[in-house]
């Protein structure tokens, strides 16, 4: 599974991308549950989970949305496009 | 119909000049980098999903209003003060229907299109932080669709 | 600041961009002669009377809204279907004035400004009535101001 | 006085301005029944007094509105520009 990072979680992460292996993950809460265990970079980028918003193959999605047949995950702030 | 995510610049006015067969009202929407504390801008997007994304806005504003025609295009890439960030255009037989597409397209735009905002100031770069104001700004339609 | 009545063509482009600088964002509304049975429309307005209620509406306008600039143009003579009539631009700050202000201009250039359409159609020329939801939509400002 | 026509007044009457000697004439409403009486191309521009707006010295007044040092009188149809 793909996961994708933008904007201040990718600074944080440092990586704008990587391959994450979906075996365990049921939902995305999951997955961030994952994610912050490798570390403080991760704890730093998820520690105020109400400013992240998440999309499962480019649609946004709750975090407690299925993973399963997921092949892009992609975690970004709230929009400030226009 | 026509959606683009580009660095490049875009001409407002040709733009409109395609959408004015079969119109009786075009209206437009620019928006531009403001200066002040801001000496840049960097837009960040999602590649692929932001078109998707750009694309379902439009089509919504099409089953909304009689459209004969609507234009998103945003910009990406840093960005100097003055510089134009992006437009919509709604095109109508009827006024009233090109404003409130235009409106809606802006509102959806800014909540539910994939862009990100950082600024560089002397202070530093920062994330611009999304505005409760354009949430609700946008939600309205919800309450009228 | 500007307010023009003329013949030619205007360039919504050229007028915009030089709206954009110290803007945040910048509404435009250009109505468009529509087709279907009218094969030319024809312009005529009132020298001297019109500059002049133009120039109010615009003032009015910043009074009511914090906008960094205007714009009105306004053809006259014979236009055909597909060509330019007008064009209003608003520019300010914040994309709400912006847009607020433009619909503005728009309804109070159709209902206060001294220009009269008359429509060449197969069956004979005949002058566009007044329409009281134009009328209706100026007066709303008048509640709100 | 000059007194100017635009639109369909202008078309009824046959002119677009003309000198009228606002003698006698204390509003308005005095110089239209003066200019009815002139005859059926006056009567044909004037018929429906509620389709005819008025600017006086180029301001819309009502038909009430007094004439004195008014130098310019416009009959014209509700404006239908934009």
């Amino acid at each position: 599974m793909k996961v994708l990072y933008f904007a201040w979680l990718r600074e944080r992460i440092g990586e704008s991308a990587e391959e994450v292996s979906a075996e365990g993950l049921e939902t995305v809460a999951d997955l961030v549950a994952h994610l912050r265990a490798r570390g403080p970079r991760y704890e730093a980028a998820f520690e105020a989970p109400e400013a992240v918003r998440v999309a499962v193959d480019q649609k946004v999605r709750d975090w407690d949305a299925p993973l399963k047949g997921a092949g892009e995950v992609a975690f970004f702030p709230p929009m400030t496009g226009g | 119909m026509a959606v683009r995510v580009q660095r490049e610049d875009f001409d407002l006015g040709a733009e409109t000049a395609a959408l004015e067969a079969g119109a009786g009202a075009v209206v437009t929407f620019t928006g531009i980098v403001r200066g002040g504390d801001v000496s840049a801008m960097t837009l960040e997007h999602y590649p692929g999903m932001t078109e998707a994304a750009l694309a379902e806005i439009e089509a919504e504003a099409r089953t909304r209003w009689p459209l004969s025609g609507a234009t998103i295009i945003h910009r990406v890439g840093r960005l100097l003060p003055g510089e134009r960030i992006m437009m919509v255009a709604a095109a109508s037989a009827h006024r009233q229907a090109a404003f409130e597409a235009a409106e809606f397209l802006m509102d959806y735009l800014k909540t539910r299109a994939p862009f990100w905002k950082k600024e560089e100031t002397g202070a530093g770069a920062r994330w611009v932080d999304a505005r409760e104001t354009d949430e609700s700004a946008a939600r309205r339609w919800a309450a009228k669709g």
